[in-house]
Order: C-alpha cells, then structure tokens, then sequence
C-alpha cells in the first residue's frame, strides 16, 4: 500500500486534471481552481521542512563551530528576526513602514538587485571569453550578438540597416528557432507528463 | 515495479491484498466526498458554463490521444525486448565525464534544479536526473550537493537521490544533510549557491531545471573556480547564457530526454522515440498546412487555433 | 606567453573595471547622445499624436517596482503626451505589485498637468486574475471595476459617462512586464478588435515583434531604448535618454572587450602558424 | 532622500550592504560573506512570513473558519502529512501528499504544455509562401528554420545525410536566435546595474549636503 497508493494517486489525479481542461462545465471549472488550491495548501506546508533543512545546516555548522561559523549565527539572527517581527503584531506585522518592511526595503532588496545587477558585469565577461570566431558556430553566436547589440549605438548612415537587419534577426530566424524549441518544449514535457502520471517514472517518490 | 532496486516483500500475501482492498475504500470514499463537494459548492465560479464538452479544444485532445498513443506504443515495444536507437547528446556524455573527474579530484558534485517548484515540468525532469545522477555518484565516495530553492522540492529532491544510492546498492553513502533549502528568494538562493561554489569547490556543476536571471550569475562563478559545468533548461530567454558559460547545454527538449539516455532503460527510450514520431506528423501537419495557406485555405490552420 | 596571447586571456577583473567605469563616469558627468527612432515607436507616437483633445486612450500599467527602472520612463513620457494634449486617460494596473507604484505616478504626473480625478483621467486600479478582466472590460469597465482605485462609483465620475468598453476608448497601450501582453493581445484584440501598442522590456521585445508583422499590435516600446526613442519624440528628455548614454557607453565597452578577445585570438593563431 | 536620522540610518546600512555585494567580483570576502548569510536568513524569513499571511491565512483559515467552507480542510490535512517527514517511521504519509502534488501539477501541464508549446505554435508557423514581397520570403525562411530546427531534436536517428545536412542548418538558427537573445539582453541588464549606480550616487549626495549643511 504505501508504494502503490501514492502511484494511484498520482494516476486519478493526474487523469481527472487532463479530462478536466475539456469540460467547461462550471462544476469542472470549480474543480480546477480548487486543485490549484490544493497546490498552494500544500506547498505552504512544505515550507516548515524548508525552514527546518535551513536550521538544521546552520545550527550543526555552529554546533560543530565548521569553518566559517560565525557566518552561520547571521543567517539564523534574520531568520529568527524576520520571524519574530512578522508575527508579533498580528496580521499588522507586515503592514508598510514596520520593522519588518524596513528590515525587506533595506536589507534584503538592496542585496537581492545588487546580486541582479551583477549581471551586467558578468554578461561582459562572458561575451569577451566565449565570443571568439573558434567555429563556425561560435562564429554564428558572435556575429548575431554583435548586430543586436550595436542597434544601441549611433553609427550615422549605418543605423537604418543595422536597424533593419537587427529587427530582420529578430522576426526571422530568431522566431524560427524559439518556435523549433517551444515544439521540442511541448514535447518532452508532455511525454515527461504522461511518464510521470503512468507510474513509468517513479523514482522521485522513493519507494521503501 | 520495474526499476531495479532493493524492494523488499515482508508483508504477506493475504495481508497486502486486505491492505489493498482498504485503500481502494479508501480512494471511494474520498472520491465521493470530492465529488459531493463538488456538487454543492460549484456555484462560487467565475464562469457559469454548463456545457460538457470545449469544442475549441479537440484539437488538443486529439494531439494528446495520438500522443499517448505513440508513446505507449513504444513503451510496448520497448518492454518486448525491441533494442531502440538513440543518437549521441554530448551534453549528456559530459555528465558522466564530469562524475568521472569529480571522483578523481576527489571534489564534490554540485547539482542545481533550477528556482521553480515542482509544479514546473523542468523541475520534475529534474528531479528525474538528480535520481541517475545519484546512481552514477553513489559508487564513489564523493559528495553530492543540492542546494534547493523550493521547500517543496526538499522531500522530492531527499527521495530521488535515496532512491539513487539504493540502486547502486550504496545506502549507507547517502547523507540527508547534502540536501539543502537555502531561500526561496531567487537572488538569495543564489548568493547561497555562489558561496557553495566558492567554498566547498565543486569539481563540477550541473544545473538542470528551470532557470531565470540567476543563470549566468551561477555559471560564471562556476567558471571562475575551474569546475566543469553541464547545463540544461527549457527556458528559452536563459539558453543562450549556458551555451556562452558552460561547457555544455541541454537545449530545450535534450533535457527531457536526459532520463532515458541516462538510464538507458527500454521503456524509458521507448517514449523517446514516440515523441520522436510526434515530431515527424508535426513536421507533416506544418507543411500541408503551409501548402494550403499559401493556396489561400484556410480552413485547416483556423482549426489548429487554441483560445 | 605573448601580448596577443594575453590580449585573449584578460583575467576577468579587467572586464569588470572596464564596466564599472562605462558605467559610473557617465553617471557622474551626463552627456547626450544621438537616438535612432525606430518606425515601430513612431506609430504608437503618432497615433497618439493623432487623437483629438477630449478622446480616451486606455493605459495599462502592467508591472512590478521590480521592472520600474525600464518601464517608468515610458509609462511617464506616454502620459505626459496624452496630457499636454487634453487626452483623457483610463488607466488600470493588472500586475499584482503594481497599483501602488502607479498610484504614486499617476499622482506625480497628473498635479504637474493639474489634471482632475474623474474629469481628465480615472484610475481603476487592481483586480485579480487579469484575462478574466480584460474579457469582462470587453462588455462593460463597470464589471471588474464598479468603483475606481479611491472607492468612487465609476457612474459618479464625469469622464465615465457614456464610456462603457473597448468600443468606447480610441485604444490600449499596455506598459508591461511579464506574460500579460499576450492577454492585451489575444483577448483585446482578438475578441474586441481594439487597438493594442506595447512597451515592454527590452528583454522581452524580441518575442513581440512577430505581433507587429502580423498587425495584431500597432506599436512596440522595447525597454529603455524605447522609452529614449519616445521621449525624443515628444521632446521631453528624462531618465531614458539620460540612461541611453549610459547604455551606449557600456554597449561600446562591451564591444570592445569583443573585439579585444577576437584580435588577440587571431593575431595568437597567426603567430602559431608562422613558427 | 535623507530625510530624518532613522532613513538616513537604513540607506547607510543599504549602502554598505551594497558595496558587500560589489566586492564580490573581486573575490570572495568576509564582507560578501556577511551579506550573502544576512539575506538567505531574511529572505527564508521573509517567504515563511509573506506565505503564512497571504497564503495560508486566506487560502485556508479564512475559507474554513470565515466562509465556512469545510472542505479545504483537506489540503490542509495533506500539508500537515508533509510534516511526517521529521519521523523516520511515518515519512512514508508525506508521499500521500507528494503524490497528490504531482498528479495536479502534472495533469494540468499536460494540455496546456500542448496548447501553447504544440498546437499554438504550429498554427502561427503554417504561413502563406509567395514571392511577391519580402514578407512571402521570409515566411518561407522561418517555417526552413523551424523544419531544420526541429529536425536537429530528431533523438532516435542518426544525423547523417540529408538529415544530417539539416539538423546543422537547424544548430545554426537555433545559434542565431541565441546571439540574438544574448544581444538583446544587455541592454536589461545594463539598466540594473545603472540603477545601482544611481542609488549610490543620490546618496552620497544627499549625504554630502547633510555634511556640509551641519557639520561645516
């Protein structure tokens, strides 16, 4: 019972879900937006054994006093302060202008769009090592790149057709292969989908 | 069940079947319970439709018929011990190769499954690769570490890797621990995921799932400690930063079918080749479609418009 | 190792001192430089040119603070046009951070133009589940959004009167970030046939110009080069044109290092073959 | 910006937090350390916090003790068998709820994966070929993109002959519209690190008109 339930369960549900997108009966359109519920419901419980994961590496590191420790007693303060200050008012706690959205408008969204803005200096370094005429391919990738980012740069009598070109990438080949990939996408999902749901892929369940 | 493991049958017979017979009861009660809730309590919806059938969708269903139908064909085939043909993914030999190297440096593999929950596909798909790629690391006494976005992906991500050294006959390797959520916060996990990189040193990084900014964040770190890098995602506005920083990338599709190239199990191959045919009656179906269009009908490309 | 050689292989600090700087000197000493006006920004400027005084356009406001430093800029330059003008706006927010952000915009620029609540523009604000919004505007604005943002019946407002949906605005311009674009463009206008023009982020402009060929949208903003284009257009330059330069200077850069890698590659190889 | 000494404070510690970050494509340090453990703390914090109050509050508390509606109890029993993971004995009852997870999720990707992925952009590539303008010609370029493109993701033949030839026209688009992604996204990217750049640069301003103002 405790391996072939959770494969049965996993087949009704999943079956039910599928004929589900065809009956546009409001009795089906109920059962839709109640199963994504059920997601959500359950996705938040599962936060519990995030948070516990989290805890447990933190404290053994300190407990062990690892290398690098001290790091560790910061992550468990925020995560212990961040809790603390989101509960203690009641569902006020998160309201704008108390500590706890001080603590996201200060601490975390600085950090979190600095990490993002890494991102310029990265794509640099990328481009300048992987952007090498090597093969015909790498060629290919330089070539196409050079074009797109050049419709930026004012080049006089040039602009229009680099402008024509870059806008021609685009339409063209670009859509060409987003679509061959959003195809092969559907594809290999589907089939991922349907192995899943038949039980042919199980692994991910354990089975002891 | 088909998967080799080391599934055990302590129950006997007669007590399995009752249990069996329980949990169907069981699935009744809770079908009707299901069912009654739906009855009374529809009325709350947005949409007060009472037909039983989208006719704008049989397209969908018929696709997804003879899709099923393909695949399940296939995995027929495969079963009878028909020996199935699957082109070289290069992509895919590297992992092997990176397993190959992490074990002679004795380093740690670090395994990333993208920011998504498992209600994203990529995530399950890799999940599904996590599972053999546990199987190939389980042999050697290396580290495998799995720094998580998703509470939700912990259990999954705990159950696909136990099931991993199981198969390889090495359950006692398996450390709960190398399992990490870090934040669900995609900037976080990914300044957690830096700091892995940075200090546990990989000796090689592979990131399968579904992946956003953060991509070329976590794989020029990558590069920057000299790991070899193997990567794969289905988003497509991500793809072009692997193929420039890794070593090599799993475009699209090529990371679905990682679990059967992997495992190399027939049933598994058998529902590649059933996409396979999908895509050659695509390929069908797209040039009659451009034929007639260009004939000015267009009647046929009309019916294949989903609302 | 020879200079070609090290030319191939900077270590990758020098690529990011080389942005940093790109970056920071023009933030520090602004300089203008010259925009390219694509004929996809020209339209949606020109359509908005040629609206009569008094007729409505509705704006979306369709993103997150997360998206403001790309679509800000365009969202204002379109706005103030139409308010120089005496075009009414109708605006909406459909991304679920977003309203606040396009309250204090909307408040920013409307008291700049004196421009009344309910007279000169109305604010419906958020409701959940965006396609089921835009369908149900498609009968009538009164469904999704019976009062405005601030709680006003929508029947109380001058503006409203005789409005009731698509039909009744000369157009959606949607600034947006995100996967509601294709909403604005499937069920405005596919099933209502109004007029749709999108600014998005220049991430997300290459998937939308398909759209434009096949004329399901009329016009297209892409990130902040479209915003500099607009604002060029409509003479008032701001934070994009500003941040143009900035771009310019830090794609040139990028360029560069390109170039640098390419020749040192080359010149390296060359090198091999002659020994 | 600095408007009273409690903003003031906070923009200092944003500041810092931020220069943390930078320093990071230097090298790793004991600064990016701080920070990087500072926001996995917070923004763990941050989830489980926003989660309770705008997830399960109204998506479970409210419906069955406001609204009475009992049955979504249900998923909530389901989210608390995922908690039988913390026992060794009994973690087997959270697979109940995995399981439930998994059918949903993946049934309804089934359909929709075929809608958007498939059929929709099936249709949208069967397009008129004519010779009388360019868009004609270009149709016929994209559905030879599309047809090579796809035939590189052909799995169970080998790439030789014929097929071969287009499986490498198909690599070479599948190329172009990767450079081209890559092209277009710099310009995203650059406007963040600009925004940062910007927030430095106003504080240092406002902070610098502070210390002129009362300081000197």
């Amino acid at each position: 019972m405790r391996r072939q339930l959770p494969i049965f369960i996993v087949f009704i549900a999943g079956i039910f879900m599928i004929i589900q997108y065809f009956i546009p009966h409001q009795s089906f359109e109920f059962i839709y937006e109640y199963a994504m519920d059920w997601i959500i419901i359950i996705g938040i419980f599962a936060m519990l054994l995030g948070l516990w994961s989290l805890t447990r590496a933190s404290v053994s590191k300190v407990q062990t006093k690892a290398p690098g420790w001290g790091f560790s007693v910061m992550t468990l303060f925020g995560l212990a302060l961040m809790l603390f200050l989101g509960f203690y008012q009641g569902n006020k706690s998160i309201a704008e202008g108390t500590h706890f959205m001080d603590l996201f408008w200060y601490i975390y969204t600085p950090i979190q769009a600095t990490m993002f803005s890494l991102l310029a200096f990265y794509i640099a370094s990328a481009a300048y090592r992987a952007f090498k005429a090597r093969t015909i391919l790498a060629t290919i990738l330089l070539v196409t790149a050079l074009i797109i980012m050049l419709r930026l740069i004012p080049l006089g009598p040039i602009s229009g057709i680099n402008q024509w070109l870059a806008s021609w990438i685009l339409t063209v080949p670009n859509m060409a292969a987003k679509r061959a990939i959003w195809i092969g996408v559907g594809l290999g999902a589907t089939a991922t989908c349907l192995k899943i749901i038949f039980g042919i892929e199980r692994a991910y369940m354990g089975k002891d | 069940m088909e998967l080799v493991g080391t599934e055990q049958c302590s129950v006997p017979t007669d007590k399995k079947m009752k249990r069996h017979l329980l949990c169907k009861i069981c699935v009744l009660i809770f079908l009707l319970i299901f069912l009654f809730a739906i009855d009374s309590f529809a009325q709350g919806t947005e949409t007060q439709s009472t037909s039983w059938f989208n006719k704008d969708r049989l397209n969908v269903l018929l696709f997804l018929v003879l899709f099923f139908a393909f695949v399940l064909f296939f995995i027929n085939q495969a079963k009878k011990g028909k020996s199935l043909f699957v082109r070289k993914i290069p992509g895919l030999d590297a992992v092997e190769e990176a397993v190959g190297r992490a074990t002679e440096m004795g380093k740690p593999i670090l395994y990333i499954s993208g920011i998504e929950d498992m209600d994203n596909i990529q995530t399950v798909a890799s999940m599904i690769i996590l599972g053999n790629v546990a199987k190939m690391v389980a042999t050697y006494d290396i580290p495998l570490l799995v720094p998580i976005c998703r509470p939700f992906v912990v259990p999954v991500a705990e159950e696909s890797v136990r099931q991993g050294y199981m198969s390889a006959g090495r359950p006692d390797a398996y450390k709960k621990d190398n399992i990490r959520y870090i934040s669900d916060e995609q900037f976080a996990y990914t300044a957690g995921v830096n700091g892995i990189m940075l200090r546990e040193r990989p000796a090689a990084n592979l990131m399968f799932g579904s992946f956003y900014a953060e991509s070329l964040v976590m794989a020029e770190t990558g590069f920057s400690t000299g790991a070899i890098q193997v990567a794969g995602t289905a988003n497509i506005h991500q793809l072009p930063f692997f193929v420039v920083a890794c070593d090599y990338t799993l475009i699209g599709e090529e990371l679905f079918a990682a679990s059967a190239y992997l495992s190399r199990e027939p049933k598994l191959l058998g529902s590649l080749k059933g996409s396979d045919l999908a895509k050659l009656v695509i390929i069908i179906i797209l040039v009659i479609g451009v034929i007639l269009e260009t004939f000015g009908v267009t009647r046929f490309t009309k019916w294949f418009f989903v609302q | 190792m020879n200079f070609y050689e090290r030319l191939m292989q900077l270590d990758r600090r020098w690529v990011y001192l080389g942005v940093a700087i790109a970056v920071t000197i023009p933030v520090l000493f602004p300089f203008k430089v010259p925009v390219y006006v694509t004929p996809e920004a020209k339209s949606v400027y020109d359509f908005v040119e040629n609206t009569k005084p008094g007729e409505i356009i509705f704006l979306a406001i369709d993103y997150d603070p997360n998206a403001m430093a790309e679509l800000h800029p365009m969202a204002k330059a379109i706005m103030r046009q139409c308010f120089s003008k005496g075009i009414k706006l109708l605006i909406s927010a459909l991304s679920q951070n977003g309203p606040g952000m396009a309250e204090q915009l909307i408040s920013e620029i409307s008291k700049e133009y004196n421009k009344k609540n309910g007279v000169d523009y109305v604010y419906l604000g958020y409701k959940p589940y965006f396609a089921i919004v835009m369908l149900a505007m498609g009968q009538n604005f009164r469904i999704p959004f019976p009062t405005d943002y601030y709680g006003n019946p929508l029947d109380s407002l001058p503006m409203m009167d005789g409005v009731r949906n698509y039909d009744d605005v000369k157009c959606v311009i949607s600034i947006v970030a995100g996967n509601i674009a294709d909403y604005w463009i499937n069920y405005a206008n596919g099933r209502y046939k109004v007029k749709v023009a999108l600014g998005v982020t220049g991430v997300m402009s290459a998937d939308y110009y398909p759209f434009l060929q096949s004329g399901q949208i009329f016009g297209l903003l892409g990130g902040l080069k479209g915003a500099s284009e607009y604002e060029r257009l409509t003479k008032q330059e701001g934070v994009a044109t500003e941040g143009m330069s900035i771009q310019t200077v830090a794609h040139l850069v990028i360029i560069g290092f390109i170039v640098i890698g390419n020749i040192g590659f080359f010149m390296s190889k060359k090198n091999k073959v002659k020994r | 910006m600095v408007t009273d000494l409690n903003t003031a404070l906070w923009n200092t510690i944003a500041m810092f937090l931020t220069f943390c970050i930078f320093s990071f494509l230097y090298k790793d340090n004991p600064f990016y350390k701080i920070a990087e453990h500072i926001v996995v703390g917070v923004s763990a914090g941050y989830f489980a916090v926003i989660l309770y109050w705008n997830g399960l509050v109204p998506k479970l508390w409210d419906p069955v003790f406001k609204q009475g509606k009992w049955y979504y109890l249900i998923p909530g029993i389901l989210g608390v068998m995922m908690w039988t993971r913390f026992s060794k004995k009994y973690s087997w009852i959270s697979r109940l709820s995995i399981a439930f997870y998994m059918g949903i999720a993946t049934g309804v990707a089934v359909p929709l994966y075929v809608q958007n992925y498939v059929i929709r952009q099936l249709s949208s590539t069967m397009l008129p070929v004519h010779f009388q303008n360019t868009t004609g010609i270009f149709n016929l370029l994209i559905i030879i993109g599309v047809l090579c493109a796809l035939i590189y993701f052909f799995f169970s033949k080998e790439h030789k002959g014929a097929m071969g030839s287009a499986a490498k026209v198909g690599i070479w688009t599948l190329m172009v519209g990767f450079g081209a992604g890559f092209g277009v996204t710099v310009m995203g990217r650059v406007s963040l690190l600009i925004d940062r750049v910007i927030f430095l640069r106003n504080y240092f301003d406002s902070f610098f008109t502070w210390f002129i103002k009362y300081i000197l």
